[in-house]
């Protein structure tokens, strides 16, 4: 029982002054479970602002949804006594989105390696520590002298990514939450990172959570897919059967917008612009003024 | 070591160094130049109001003095007691009553009689009226009535004897205690309300105009001055105006002849003679008040209270050196409370200033600290177990001459074992620490007095306060001495001048020289600069005919001798 | 969009489909209107906050502050007399300072607020403190408000350019000499002016406001005079005051330099005077406008002694004055009046500030 | 951990040039604050050259007097030594203090966000607001015989709310970065993402608003001292520029008594506004070789 | 009319860092035809943005051209070497002749601008003789990319991705430029606005007989769009070919690579 992962209908809604009711839902009643034996691979695609992120977040923990509840072995990861608080840290653990912000730019890359050994008393003494790290980025082919003591701009966003998997398979927690992971990197590393995943799946045993836009990642990676759009899940089904049999249109529609890499391929029939066009959503609007020096 | 100083050479290459002639500048002001004279003052933040009987009623130092008149005039510098509103004041034998004459002659500047039944207005409504300043106090103390038998004559009735009662009116260096007022003006006026906008005064001059921005008050010579046969001012104008507050700006306006009296500083001063400045004209002025250390006697305040301590500081002060290096111009060392005028001589007495010599001995002084505040293992003095640090303060800017002073005082302490701190503090910051007890040293002045006992009676033990109450202007030193208290008695009873008195001051001198309740410093300097462009005829150091000699009450009898050089004012 | 979840109720209420209130809806019909209220309240909070915590730093004052000053304006006059009962308990009356201390707040607070009566002066009782007030503040508004936003739109736009032409020389040295100076009281300044152009020069004046030749009216005469005898003081105060906008804005300036629609205007083959103003300048004024609100306040404070230097009858003399004197209500009351048109200006900035730059938001 | 800020701050200081020479002139300045009681010494030959009338009053420069002396007769080239000290003092200890307590309230508002952040920010925006020189005075008046730490203390009391403003604004925009997630599913506690992942991140604010103070504290000490209220027994560069002022010491051609303290202070800004600009563009990627003049 | 708008030669730019010079542009031969779309594809890093901001005269510093020359064709001028001309003549040039499309979507626009004034300044600057004529220019513009006029009303912060990225496309071929380089068009969009996007860019050409030059890392985008493909790899052009060919018969082996690696539906992991 303790091994699963439980969303029962979630929501999520964030104040935001300007709209009608006061607030966006970003994510609407969604359910459903991850099990952490057989492994699985479990892709959530939609498009940006669609609440992949929002669902990831909440099921780390680091959002408390506003109605509904993740339930971890049976129980509300808000409402769980320290044994099993811990337990549920060590069992789930996320791979970010943004490979840039995820590394603090004032440490070393190692730090983050080395915080997880401390934390979940990975190792006993430091000798035993720097093995496990070294194991864990040569698992994600890393050369380890090439990463160790080295600050985040010096590496590659494909290396911090793959450092972020070396973490996860240190930890080798039962359930991995993929936000994006491989959006910034390009085509050949992606691959690679892909196939570390699916490693992970097969030698280690985890469950991931995979979420992407990118539907050819999905297909490559197989299992379950779920298709979100504005927060609610509009299809469920094995890989196959979405990509082929897709039935919802919004899924027809992502299925057909991929630009196939052939020349032979090409679109014939147009798609209709204006709906797609949404005065207000996605594209979160800049925000960032600088603050006004004070003189 | 060094080339000297600054002010020994032309400090301003581009000025030639010897200027016969003067650049005359064009004075801040809407009178004529050369039928004016432009006296150069401090801040005024009184502009609409004339009434001195409540807080910041009426403008000081801004000409008010020019359009006042006392009963009496004393002039410190020659002695000579003048009746001026008043023509004589007669007490009978037991001083319980006393008698002014006023000037037939006299009339306020609207042309109204002056006399005894203003006199007699003005007192009666100070002495019933508590809430009023200068009301309530003395008077309620001594008057019991007011006869008044004809316009020029007012009988005051006392309650007890007074035999310095006519203090009140007679102007010394600043105006009298109490002034008159016109009971035409007043009578149907709330004093704590009317503005007395422009003054109804007597005097020689008549408000013209006062300038809030400019910060200036221009008088006019009154052409119907009741007076004018004893005194006939000179200059059509007298306008006193705020200076810039950088020294360097206000004396360059007194080198352009844009002031006559004042606006310059003595190192300025100092490089315009050596720069050969024609027009400048210095006149030394002891100010009435010695610099003096108020030390606190209360017993809780610790060391300070015992006499010894308070001869070991005594025996610190350099007087010397503060003299003649600390002070702005050099001036002789102070031992007595009051200013070395011609006119106080009569209260010295050279056989006790010589058995309590002041002298510079800080040998002397540790010998007295060790006996009542010896070292601890710690090599730190204590008293009563202990360690003793001396609290100065001061109102006087840290660039001041009392400060410095106090600093000097502190440096020579520190080397006989005595910490102390000292810190210059705002006018009220400061006084309301200085009322309440809660200092060791202050560094300022001493009050102005016309005889010895004027100073002392305010030191009595019915005038004490503990440390923390407010002594309202009395005994802020906190001396208690029941013989001291009784001889002060006596005095206060006894005309000063009086052979009875004698031996009395001489006897609360000696005390006073025991316990050094008060130590005195040095005599106060300070020079006067006068600008001889368009006026000539000032005071000067040999014929010093009037003190004080610039912008005090006095300033009119200047005004009456000096005369127009006949240079014209720029265009 | 704020980063927290609303509160559960919240939710719930707007679940259950429950007729939201007529005012609420209508708010968020009208984001504007919701926010300009709130803004209000905000700022309604922070003047009585502001004016309350000022008003006890001044009653809380050790001793007793009307004995202190009947003494020591009776020895200005030389009255020997000690201070009677009755003049202290008339004077603690008038100056609102019998009673305790919640007493003493309600009444000033009630007069403040009902009459906009700040209580006797003391540098010139019995003048209310708000006449004294208003008496200097034209001056000060004259001369450092013109003076200010001189400074403020020399040193943005100069800022500006430094910005953009940066790695040129003048534009070094622009930095270079803001670097060092901005920071640099604005009385130090003053007296290197007055040492040059009124001492060494005789140029001009270096004390008071106008010619007291000329009666105060609105002539050109006068007016001419007064710029005159401003210039001086203003000056100083543009001058340092400009250096330290240059900083600001070169500092808000270079960050833009980097962003693309810069790039986007260079390839669309524009002058380049025209992308800095329409492009550069405009993206980086719109703080410096709230930066601007926000020193109006230090107006007050720092160039205080500006005043004092040239003996201008503005407020800044005016405060020494009183400060000297212990006029607790003029202090207070400059104080006061120097938090509302502080926070005055603010809240007005934050009102406009939406409909001038359009990427503000105002829920922020 | 500190060997790595050791680090950390050596690799900024490389990255950026004026920076470095910011830093020098700092240094430079503190060396000579710290060797003022030697040089003192040195110049007195045995006795103290800033005891009033030490020697003759308004001597001209020379090699007795490397800058001459006073109104008082002090030796001006001491009392400029001893007062970039106590000037030094006074922006240090009312530097740190704003800026620590700023930095706890930015941090305890920021990262707790809701009510308390709406408390706290309402009060420092109140407190921005209040005009500081009249609340000064008021406040020393309090104290009986403030020494250099209280006035220090007193200024910080109306400069830490500039500190915590800006670090507050950088505190809710860092606290929603990534890598604060990453600490978070790491287990770390609130104190230790505040103290390991955003205070390092926050060096230059903190290094603004410490400046900034520091530069607060030290003209708001000539203010205190033109009305009266500054520590006694101590000298500072703003006293000696005021007495050279009110002496009109420029006039008697005394000019050392304004330039030089007004030079040391026009440095020591300089040299402020120089680590700061350069911290900027350190840990600004956007402003990294960009603002380099 | 030339047949080539564009000939690169021999095209080199170096970045100078403190760990050394980076070749970023390693000698390019490169012709663009008139009326083309030409791809440039090639993995991240590998020279492509560099090549657009050479050929722009964008290129900022510590970024240098070290060598090679561009020889422009704008029809109805006189060729120019584009590394040559300076100043005034650039910005001349510049928009009428040779347009930027750039990666748009979040930043290129001003902020503080209402579109319709970003749409001005150009025709202002270029075509003052056209101002006059803007009112209906605007619209007409914007609904040739599939956009309402009241989007000339309003700010760049109120319009998705999509629209903006739109909006640049419109402003890019306002005064019928002679070339168009478009860097990474797509990227930030999500796949769906993508396809509005590719098909636009493709009316583009059909409308307005512009070339275009689409520099993208996605080899999907080019097999839709382009006509042929230049393939980039460390700063070199490894291949150069019809659509067609690059794609069924890389000749480079790195291209090859890159077709391989391509995740595609219909062709699972193993
Ligand atoms: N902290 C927040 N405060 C307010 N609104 C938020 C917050 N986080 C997300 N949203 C809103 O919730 C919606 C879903 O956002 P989310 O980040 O989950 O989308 P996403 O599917 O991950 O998009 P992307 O592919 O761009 O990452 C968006 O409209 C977004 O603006
Ligand atoms: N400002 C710069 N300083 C130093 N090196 C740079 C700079 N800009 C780019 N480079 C280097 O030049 C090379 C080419 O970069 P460029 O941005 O042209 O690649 P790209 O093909 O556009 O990649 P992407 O697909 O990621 O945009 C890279 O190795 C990059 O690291
Ligand atoms: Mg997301
Ligand atoms: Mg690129």
């Amino acid at each position: 029982m303790k091994s699963e992962l439980e969303l029962r209908g979630v929501q999520q809604r964030f104040h935001a002054r300007g709209v009608a009711d006061g607030y966006v839902t970003a994510v609407d009643d969604v359910s459903f479970s991850l099990l952490a034996s057989p492994p699985q691979i479990v892709s959530l695609v939609g498009q940006s602002g669609s609440g992949k992120s929002t669902i990831a977040r909440n099921v780390l923990g680091l959002q408390k949804p506003t109605a509904g509840s993740v339930l971890y072995g049976g129980k509300d990861i808000f409402k769980l006594s320290r044994a099993e608080y811990d337990a549920y840290r060590r069992d789930v653990q996320p791979v970010f989105q943004d490979p840039y912000a995820i590394f603090n730019p004032f440490y070393r890359v190692d730090r983050a390696l080395w915080k997880a050994v401390k934390k979940f008393k990975l190792a006993d003494t430091r000798a035993a520590g720097l093995e496990l790290i070294e194991e864990s980025l040569q698992a994600v082919r890393l050369e380890p002298e090439n990463v160790l003591g080295r600050y985040p701009h010096q590496l590659s966003g494909g290396q911090r990514q793959r450092i972020m998997l070396a973490r996860v398979h240190m930890l080798r927690p039962s359930f991995i939450i993929a936000d994006e992971p491989v959006s910034m990197l390009d085509a050949q590393v992606r691959k690679h990172f892909l196939d570390i995943l699916l490693d992970f799946q097969r030698e280690h045993g985890m469950t991931t959570l995979f979420i992407t836009h990118d539907l050819s990642t999905v297909y490559y990676l197989g299992g379950e897919v779920m298709v979100i759009t504005k927060g609610q899940i509009v299809e469920r089904g094995s890989v196959a059967t979405v990509m082929h049999e897709p039935s919802h249109p919004y899924t027809k529609l992502l299925l057909d917008s991929i630009p196939q890499p052939d020349p032979d391929q090409r679109w014939t029939s147009r798609i209709q612009v204006d709906e797609l066009d949404h005065l207000d959503d996605n594209t979160p609007a800049d925000t960032t003024q600088p603050e006004a020096p004070i003189i | 070591s060094g080339g000297g100083s600054y002010s020994d050479k032309p400090a301003n290459n581009n000025k030639p160094v010897a200027t016969k002639s003067i650049q005359i500048g064009k004075a801040n002001i809407p009178v004529p130049r050369d039928q004016s004279v432009i006296v150069g003052q401090v801040e005024y933040t009184v502009f609409d109001s004339f009434n001195g009987m409540i807080p910041n009623g009426s403008p000081s130092g801004a000409g008010v003095e020019l359009s006042t008149e006392p009963l009496f005039y004393l002039s410190f510098a020659t002695g000579e007691m003048r009746p001026w509103l008043a023509t004589e004041y007669k007490y009978n034998d037991d001083h319980t009553e006393v008698t002014f004459k006023f000037d037939p002659k006299a009339h306020w500047n609207d042309g109204q009689p002056l006399g005894a039944a203003d006199f007699k207005f003005t007192m009666l409504l100070l002495r019933d009226r508590p809430d009023l300043f200068g009301g309530g106090g003395e008077l309620k103390e001594f008057v019991k009535d007011i006869e008044v038998p004809d316009a020029q004559t007012a009988v005051v009735k006392m309650l007890k004897p007074g035999p310095r009662f006519h203090y009140n009116f007679i102007s010394a260096i600043a105006g009298p205690p109490l002034g008159i007022m016109p009971e035409h003006i007043w009578k149907s006026q709330d004093p704590t309300k009317f503005k007395d906008n422009p003054p109804v005064h007597s005097g020689p001059y008549k408000l013209k105009q006062a300038i809030r921005n400019q910060k200036m008050f221009i008088w006019e010579k009154d052409p119907n001055y009741w007076n004018k046969d004893k005194l006939d001012v000179k200059p059509q104008y007298v306008v006193y105006q705020s200076t810039s507050k950088q020294l360097d700006q206000a004396s360059l306006a007194f080198e352009r002849a844009e002031f006559d009296v004042g606006s310059v500083d003595e190192q300025h001063a100092k490089q315009l003679r050596n720069t050969g400045y024609p027009a400048l004209q210095t006149t030394q002025f002891h100010d009435p008040n010695p610099r003096v250390l108020w030390l606190n006697c209360d017993p809780s305040r610790g060391v300070i209270s015992e006499p010894k301590m308070r001869w070991a500081i005594n025996y610190c002060l350099d007087r010397e050196k503060i003299g003649k290096s600390i002070w702005p111009v050099p001036v002789p060392p102070a031992q007595y409370p009051w200013a070395d005028y011609p006119t106080n001589d009569k209260w010295k007495n050279d056989e006790l200033a010589n058995k309590y010599k002041f002298e510079f001995n800080p040998d002397k002084a540790t010998q007295l600290l060790d006996e009542i505040a010896p070292k601890n293992a710690a090599g730190k003095r204590t008293y009563k177990g202990k360690e003793i640090n001396l609290e100065i303060i001061t109102p006087s800017p840290v660039d001041g001459g009392e400060y410095a002073i106090a600093n000097v005082l502190k440096t020579e302490l520190a080397k006989v074992g005595v910490p102390a701190t000292l810190r210059s503090l705002a006018g009220n910051v400061h006084d309301e620490k200085f009322q309440r007890g809660q200092y060791d040293i202050d560094s300022s002045w001493a009050g102005i007095a016309i005889d010895p006992e004027q100073l002392y009676s305010d030191w009595t033990s019915d005038k004490y306060q503990p440390v923390g109450k407010n002594a309202a202007g009395k005994n802020k030193l906190r001396y208690r001495n029941p013989k001291f208290d009784a001889i002060s008695e006596k005095l206060a009873q006894l005309d000063p001048n009086s052979e009875e008195a004698k031996p009395l001051l001489n006897q609360a001198l000696e005390i006073y020289f025991q316990d050094l309740p008060m130590l005195s410093v040095i005599q106060t300097g300070y020079p006067s600069y006068f600008n001889t462009t368009f006026w000539k005829g000032w005071p000067t150091d040999d014929d010093l005919y009037e003190v004080p000699l610039n912008w005090w009450q006095h300033f009119i009898f200047v005004l009456g001798k000096i005369e127009p050089t006949g240079q014209k004012g720029p265009a | 969009m704020t980063a927290e979840a609303p509160p559960a109720v919240a939710v719930d209420k707007s679940q259950d489909s429950a007729p939201v209130s007529g005012v609420r809806a209508w708010l968020s019909r009208h984001p504007l209107a919701a926010y300009a209220l709130r803004r209000f309240g905000l700022y309604l909070i922070e003047l009585w906050g502001a004016l309350t915590i000022a008003f006890f730093f001044f009653r809380l004052m050790p001793g007793d502050p009307i004995q202190t000053l009947i003494q020591t304006l009776q020895q200005n006059y030389i009255y020997n007399a000690q201070a009677s009962a009755e003049i202290i308990a008339r004077y603690k009356h008038e100056f609102g300072l019998d009673g305790n201390l919640l007493t003493q707040y309600v009444v000033y607070m009630e007069k403040l607020v009902l009459h906009g009566d700040l209580g006797p002066s003391l540098i010139n009782y019995p003048t209310p403190a708000q006449t004294v007030i208003l008496r200097a503040l034209p001056w000060t508004i004259g001369l450092l408000g013109i003076s200010s936003v001189l400074a403020w739109i020399l040193g943005v736009l100069i800022g500006a350019i430094a910005g953009w032409r940066r790695g040129k020389l003048g534009s070094a040295i622009a930095t270079n000499l803001s670097i060092a100076l901005s920071h640099v009281p604005y009385f130090f300044v003053a007296l290197i002016l007055v040492y040059i152009f009124s001492y060494s020069m005789g140029l001009l004046p270096a004390r008071s406001a106008y010619d007291s030749n000329i009666e105060p009216a609105i002539s050109l005469e006068f007016i001419g005079s007064v710029l005159k005898y401003g210039l001086l003081p203003g000056l100083s105060i543009v001058v340092i005051g400009t250096f330290s906008w240059i900083l600001s804005t070169r500092m808000l300036m270079v960050p833009i330099l980097g962003e693309d629609y810069l790039v986007y205007a260079e390839a669309k083959g524009l002058k380049s005077w025209r992308i800095l103003t329409r492009y550069a300048l405009r993206n980086c004024y719109l703080p410096q406008i709230t930066a601007f609100g926000i020193s109006l306040g230090f107006i007050f404070n720092g160039n205080v002694l500006v005043e004092q230097l040239f003996n201008y009858p503005g407020l800044g003399t005016t405060l020494v004055t009183a400060i000297q004197q212990l006029d607790f209500n003029t202090i207070l009351g400059v104080t006061d009046m120097a938090i509302f048109s502080v926070l005055t200006a603010v809240l007005l900035l934050d009102l406009l500030l939406p409909l001038l730059d359009p990427r503000v938001k105002y829920w922020k | 951990m500190t060997m790595r800020i050791l680090t950390a701050v050596l690799r900024t200081i490389r990255n950026s040039r004026r920076l470095a020479t910011g830093l020098v002139i700092l240094g430079v300045l503190v060396l000579l604050a710290l060797f003022s009681p030697l040089i003192a010494k040195a110049i007195g030959g045995g006795q103290d050259p800033i005891e009033l009338a030490a020697y003759d009053k308004w001597l001209v420069p020379g090699p007795g007097h490397l800058l001459g002396t006073d109104q008082f007769g002090r030796d001006v080239f001491a009392m400029v030594v001893k007062a970039l000290a106590v000037s030094l003092q006074i922006g240090a200890i009312a530097g740190v203090i704003s800026t620590v307590v700023g930095v706890i309230v930015a941090f305890v508002a920021g990262y707790k966000g809701g009510w308390i952040d709406g408390i706290l920010s309402t009060f420092t925006g109140i407190l921005l607001v209040i005009p500081t020189f009249p609340l000064l005075i008021a406040l020393s008046a309090y104290a009986k015989n403030v020494s250099l730490f209280q006035v220090g203390v007193m200024i910080s009391i109306f400069a830490w709310p500039f500190a915590a403003k800006t670090i507050r604004s950088q505190v809710l925009s860092l606290r929603t970065r990534p890598y604060v997630d990453l600490a978070r599913v790491s287990k770390a506690r609130d104190l230790e993402i505040i103290t390991t992942e955003l205070l390092p991140n926050l060096l230059p604010f903190i290094g603004v608003g410490f400046a900034s103070s520091a530069l607060g504290a030290i003209f708001g000490l000539v203010g205190l001292e033109i009305i009266g209220l500054g520590p006694g027994g101590v000298i500072d560069l703003g006293q000696i520029i005021y007495s050279a002022i009110s002496t009109g010491a420029l006039t008697l051609g005394a000019w050392p008594m304004f330039v030089v303290p007004v030079g040391l202070l026009t440095l020591l800004f300089a040299a402020l506004n120089m680590v700061n600009i350069g911290l900027e563009e350190v840990y600004n990627p956007r402003l990294r070789g960009v603002a380099g003049e | 009319m030339p047949a080539n708008v564009l000939e690169v030669k021999g095209l080199e730019v170096v970045y100078s860092t403190n760990r050394g010079d980076v070749q970023a542009v390693r000698a390019i031969d490169l012709d663009v035809r008139r009326g083309e779309i030409l791809g440039i594809a090639g993995e991240s890093g590998s020279g492509k943005s560099t090549l657009a901001v050479a050929l722009l005269r964008l290129l900022k510093a510590p970024g240098k051209v070290t060598g090679g020359s561009v020889m422009f064709h704008p029809a109805g001028r006189s060729p120019v070497d584009l590394l040559k001309v300076q100043g005034e003549e650039l910005r001349v040039l510049r928009w009428s002749a040779l347009s930027y499309l750039p990666q748009g979507s979040m930043s290129s626009l001003n902020p503080v601008m209402r579109v319709h004034d970003q749409f001005k300044d150009v025709i202002v600057e270029h075509a003052p003789n056209r101002k006059e004529a803007v009112g209906d220019m605007i619209p007409r513009l914007l609904a040739q990319v599939g956009l309402e006029p009241r989007v000339a009303r309003m700010y760049p912060h109120e319009l998705s991705g999509g629209m903006k990225q739109r909006v640049l496309m419109a402003i890019a071929v306002a005064l019928e430029p002679d070339l168009v380089i478009a860097d990474e068009p797509t990227t930030a969009l999500d796949v769906t606005i993508q396809r509005v996007i590719l098909q636009s860019l493709a009316d583009l050409r059909t409308d307005f007989g512009v070339t275009l030059m689409v520099i993208s890392h996605d080899m999907g985008v080019h097999a839709q769009l382009a006509d042929r493909v230049a393939v980039m790899y460390e700063g070199r052009l490894v291949e150069v070919g019809g659509v067609r060919q690059v794609f069924k018969d890389p000749q480079d082996p790195y291209t090859r690579q890159l077709i391989e690696s391509i995740p595609r539906l219909g062709r699972k992991a193993s």
